[in-house]
């Protein structure tokens, strides 16, 4: 497992990070946040073509870049970092590691390449009203018709559900509970019976969705009622993406409380220079570090199939769920009155910290699966 | 018994009351009659609208009042921080020009202290006003101007001299909000509303007879202003209990209290709404959930701490004990209480603390929680501000080098921000 | 309810206090502790002579001071503030109110005159190896013999169980379970088959003992079988007295740090001019003042007999057991390595705090019982 | 190949090991040959006991001592910050007399650098060497001086001009500890254990040739001392691995381990023993309780954390970056997990977290455990100091204004501690 980025990744890194500055400042994010759309396709269409970002941890037999696990990570971390609005985590990583994970050759060869490019944008649809994280919570069912399936229910805060083409969905055959009997289906976006509903988010700068299906026809992907592990591990890899992502917003949040504090006079000081301020921008780093590590570990673990990515993934999330928030609210803090205007970006940051607290499960609820997984170990 | 006796007091204003009292009647032609005859404000002084009465009586007036009905002088808004301010440092024809006016409503005032580079530090105001012979022309910035966009007056905190050190520099004005030279524009927050006003002041002026004070004394008036703020602070909790009554008059105070109580409509949400925790947890049967469990408990436990601390503190000074540290140590507490309740909304929302609007949890309510939460550790005082003060005042404890006692000219500072 | 103390309160507390503070230095706690018995005779019958407050709360008819539980607790604010080294809280407190609550009258009138003078000390055992603080946790049996019982079983964490005189005993009918069957019962010290033990404890102020029963011959105090409740209430009664000993504890370490933040010097300043210092104080200050009106409140629900001291109780002790293990951690750390000297007095504060925090239930456990009786009642 | 080379370099340390060593040596005459030869620090310069190779070959070296048990130089202890600050500091004849017995463990040392009054504040010590014109005289006091009562020779900061800025005016002895004029007396400590000592100076001497450096050099060559003390601290922790093989230089190997080990018997219990606390969790079913499941959980992540934030920096290290942070982080974070292992292990203890001894939960483990903590965040610099460095050196904020600038005689102090 290794412990610091090889100077390729961090080169990578900066070709990143150097793109998203100069084409997705954050005057960017808030025009494309305020369209009907919700991004800005010709930026995505840069990102695709200048970066080949969609793809990039998809092999190139499947129309991917080839790189690994660890450089999405490192994607997301940049795309934290610039608060970028668009289908990233939605298309690449949700819907892209679902198929990776559950789909069969056949339907990868024929899926991915689309999305790797960016060309299509498909997203995964799995949690529902009760807002049950895991895949036990499904209720949506999958009936046979045919030589495809018949879905009926519903699902919610599917990220960018409301625009995305190609839709996988999580379901469950009729009458199963748990994890058993569950099946990944792939549902166009114009399917007679489905009716998308865009929800009102706290995070202007990340679409979700309520969708309802009537007797929508869906196609299989993989094997029937029996996508309950790829559907654990394509959500275990999404907590240590978002994580990823998360510990790049939560740097961006420290440098910007950071700067602030350095050139803020008050009381003929800067007020970087008042303990109170000191040690609480230096708790943050600490608590950043701390989260930066778990989530670069986990990520390596991911690429590397290790056993205990779901002990990791669950670490990952809970640490950058409480760091992100704790950075957000800090940043506010420390920029006083300004802080709290909608004029000032913190604010941004902030509503993608607390939503990004929840989404995929809270601290709590990864606290408590980290302890189960490390007794299921011992 | 002599005239200061509760029943004889409440025996004449009822005596008043019935015969004048009149629902249809105009709500400003009614506070004129309660100016002239004194019931309105009966603890200020005679001359100045009032009766000379001890504030002891004011409960058994105010009961009366309630009895029947019967509206008041004009009683929210930072007006009554000016009316304040003036009766203790005004002149005589400020009383007498102002206090009326802000009696019956038909004034309503704003209040330009802080600035863009002077928050914490309110005393580092860079807002000048220059004496050019004959009036004084003032130039700068003030934010978080709550009501600055209907107001007719402003309570104007300017720096006179830049020679003296920061404290010193400082002069107290009324300035008349209706000139060009003022500009006044809303400033947006995060959860959505724009409650406050930047004022932008190009060759603003300001006749020589609306110095409040000396020049020089605004840092001491500025504090009078403060004091009433923070003691009409509670006070805000109860304003715009408008009467639901049908008649003339209550439909213009009702008018009245929504728009001066426009900017205040998200107050109880910036607090935390602990007070929806415990039935939220419960219908949602998240309640269940022991992490969750050990959280709400946490945080109802506090609240209930931080309710007595209020009582006692109040009860302490019933007996006349001093008032003691209970100021900034509840105001901690409430931002202490705010986060944790967002904390616990957040816990009890799950996947719904994502929503806004409608659709959300309340109705957006908890959304409108989670995105004005932050205000409450900065707005009027910072938390690290309360902590300085408890620390200072309340445990003695040594204040830190001082780094701007000299003249204010040299103090290093912000430099102006860009329009 | 009341929110302050009357003029007569004060002054009762200043006596208590001045006394406490003359006959009572630390100097004197740290030889108490030191003895083979564990506290000061001399002081023990001047504490009884002088100031009569080991029956303080109990009727003049049953020997007693004949004041309320509000001037018991402000006694024991100033007992905790002064650490006294006495088996005040096992005697005055736990044994003297499990026979307020639970013993006939005529028992009371026969046994308390002799606790409440200060003459014989007793205590209350109902803790057991399994450490379970409510009396559901109990299985040591009482079984009928004659006109009396016989003991067996043992008893863990009895206060000043080595040297009382009078232990008052929870047991159970054999075969019951929880809070029914549960029965209060007398034993003298030196009873055959009783077998003591004292344990060697992290606070040497508070003294503890193990005790085995082995047939021991008991006799009845109340009813048999009918225990529970007053076993609960005694139980909530010591769980406020305990929170404002911890109170008063809470506010001597607070003294002390502030005190020593105003004089130490590093770096040409008081290290109470730094924000850092100021500001923990500051948290601190706030906990306590918190915490106190908790305590406060509490006792004057116990004094009128409210319905909702259960609630009250749980409220008060556990937000002392917080408070002060927060204050004795931050003064150790305010007085930096001389806090951590023996011959520095932290240390006593703090083990006096940390024992505190778990005895009669920790934070958590108390926080659980204050959310269950807010369901009850709501 | 140059001599240099990995394979050449072990197999000449092989074949030297192979005809010097034998376990039933004593331990001193086997370090002398060591010292002779330059295999006991092959890294020095060769002139004092080296042979001036390259440290990374050092690994490889280690390696052929390990593979026949040979024993190493006297390698724990304060001594080897002696050796280090005498190395870059000292003159010739310092390290002639000086460092030979460090390697063959004769002599110990201590270190006399904090004061009561001057903790956090290491350059405000007060401790005084006058120079009479022939030979320094010191008056003061010392404090947390490990192995002072067994120690030759101490490393002693004192201040002998008071008329500069404080770290301009201390200086840096060796002095000897063996003279009346000195007296030792261990300090006990809330857990019980008495690991340190004060040192009293009542006019000790020091010939003049025992001053390291120039005068007024004290504070830089401190410096280096605490630079070695901080990169040792990893190091302590696979201190005292002595072997247990039979034969008389490993019995007196583990003698001197023991001794020199002594003061550091409960640092384990000091950082909260986290390994502990997950299978005495499950022992004692505590685990089921969802509150401490939480608590359980947090720690455990943060404890992974903190290995892996360790771990990251040693492996950039080795890459060649520049070292970063992590000093100082990984101190502060050491603080938290201490301080959140003994919260748990309280809650796992439940009221058997009230007892000590031989009865206690592990044999008294867990209250030793309980009673050392409170050390883990002020030993080796508070964590107050650890984020003002953080803040300072990593984020660049803006130091405080400094009080203590000027000529040391005038900074603001604390008074001498009576005896």
């Amino acid at each position: 497992m290794h412990f610091a980025f090889t100077d390729e990744q961090e080169q990578f890194r900066a070709s990143v990070q150097r793109f998203l500055r100069e084409r997705a400042p954050i005057t960017a994010v808030r025009s494309a946040m305020e369209t009907t759309l919700g991004y800005d396709r010709t930026l995505w269409r840069q990102l695709c073509d200048e970066l080949g970002l969609p793809g990039i941890q998809v092999p190139e037999a499947l129309g991917g870049q080839g790189f690994g696990f660890v450089e999405l990570c490192i994607a997301l971390e940049e795309m934290g970092r610039a608060l970028l609005c668009a289908p990233f985590f939605a298309s690449s990583v949700l819907a892209t590691q679902a198929l990776l994970n559950g789909a069969s050759e056949t339907q990868q060869l024929e899926l991915l390449p689309a999305i790797a490019s960016g060309q299509r944008i498909a997203t995964l649809a799995w949690v529902e009203s009760n807002g049950r994280w895991d895949p036990g919570g499904i209720a949506l069912t999958a009936t046979p018709v045919g030589t495809g399936y018949r879905l009926d229910g519903e699902k919610k805060f599917v990220l960018d559900g409301d625009h995305a083409e190609v839709i996988l969905v999580a379901a469950r055959a009729p009458g199963s509970v748990g994890a058993a009997g569950l099946s990944l289906l792939l549902v166009e976006a114009e399917a007679p019976g489905l009716e998308r509903h865009p929800l009102q988010t706290l995070d202007p700068t990340r679409r979700q969705a309520a969708l309802r299906f009537n007797g929508v026809s869906a196609r299989l992907l993989g094997a029937a009622g029996n996508a309950g592990a790829a559907l654990a591990l394509t959500l275990d890899q999404a907590a240590v993406a978002l994580a990823s992502e998360m510990v790049g917003g939560t740097a961006a949040l420290l440098e910007s409380a950071v700067a602030y504090a350095k050139i803020r006079m008050q009381f003929g000081r800067p007020i970087g220079s008042f303990q109170a301020i000191k040690h609480q921008c230096a708790e943050l780093l600490l608590a950043q570090e701390l989260t930066a590590a778990a989530a670069r570990y986990a990520a390596a673990a991911v690429a590397e199939n290790a056993p205990d990515v779901p002990a990791l993934a669950a670490l990952a999330k809970a640490r950058a769920s409480d760091t992100y928030l704790q950075a957000a609210v800090e940043c506010i803090q420390i920029h006083g009155g300004v802080g709290f205007t909608w004029d000032h970006d913190t604010h941004l940051w902030f509503k993608r910290a607390k939503t990004s607290q929840v989404l995929l499960g809270d601290a709590n609820y990864h606290r408590e699966r980290y302890l189960a997984q490390l007794e299921a170990g011992a | 018994m002599s005239q200061f006796d509760d029943t004889t007091i409440r025996t004449a204003v009822r005596d008043w009351l019935a015969t004048h009292w009149d629902p249809e009647r105009g709500l400003v032609a009614w506070r004129h009659l309660l100016a002239e005859s004194g019931w309105g404000v009966p603890h200020w002084p005679s001359e100045w609208c009032g009766r000379d009465l001890p504030v002891a009586l004011l409960p058994g007036i105010e009961a009366e009042f309630d009895a029947i009905g019967a509206v008041g002088v004009a009683r929210v808004g930072i007006r009554l921080l000016a009316a304040a301010t003036l009766l203790e440092h005004g002149r005589d024809e400020h009383k007498a020009r102002f206090l009326r006016r802000i009696l019956t409503g038909e004034d309503t005032w704003c209040q330009l202290f802080s600035e863009p580079g002077s928050g914490s530090d309110l005393a580092g105001a860079t807002t000048r006003a220059d004496f050019d012979g004959e009036r004084w022309r003032v130039n700068g910035q003030k934010l978080w101007t709550t009501s600055a966009h209907h107001a007719q007056w402003g309570l104007l905190l300017a720096r006179t001299d830049w020679d003296l050190p920061k404290h010193q520099g400082l002069s107290y004005f009324v300035i008349d909000m209706r000139q060009s030279a003022i500009q006044v524009q809303p400033l947006k927050q995060m959860n959505g509303y724009a409650s406050f006003n930047q004022v932008f002041f190009t060759d603003a002026e300001i006749p020589a007879e609306n110095l409040i004070g000396a020049v020089g004394d605004g840092w001491k008036i500025a504090m009078t202003t403060l004091a009433h703020e923070r003691r009409n602070a509670d006070a805000l909790k109860r304003w715009g209990r408008a009467s639901d009554r049908p008649g003339r008059i209550y439909a213009e105070e009702r008018a009245e209290i929504a728009t001066v109580m426009e900017p205040y409509r998200w107050y109880p949400q910036r607090a935390g709404r602990v007070d929806l925790t415990f039935s939220r947890a419960r219908e949602t049967g998240r309640i269940a959930e022991p992490a969750l469990r050990q959280e709400l408990s946490r945080l109802l436990m506090l609240a209930q701490c931080a309710e007595w601390m209020a009582h006692r503190a109040r009860h302490a000074k019933a007996l006349g004990r001093p008032e003691g540290p209970e100021g900034s140590l509840g105001k901690l507490a409430a931002s202490h209480l705010a986060r944790a309740a967002a904390q616990v909304h957040t816990l009890i929302s799950g996947a719904d603390a994502m929503l806004a609007g409608p659709e959300a949890p309340l109705g957006g309510l908890i959304a409108e929680i989670l995105l004005s939460v932050p205000a409450t550790s900065i707005a009027g005082g910072t938390d690290e501000i309360q902590r300085n003060i408890i620390a200072e005042r309340v445990l003695d404890l040594p204040r830190e080098p001082r780094m701007d006692a000299g003249p204010f000219r040299d103090v290093p500072r912000n430099p102006p921000r860009a329009r």
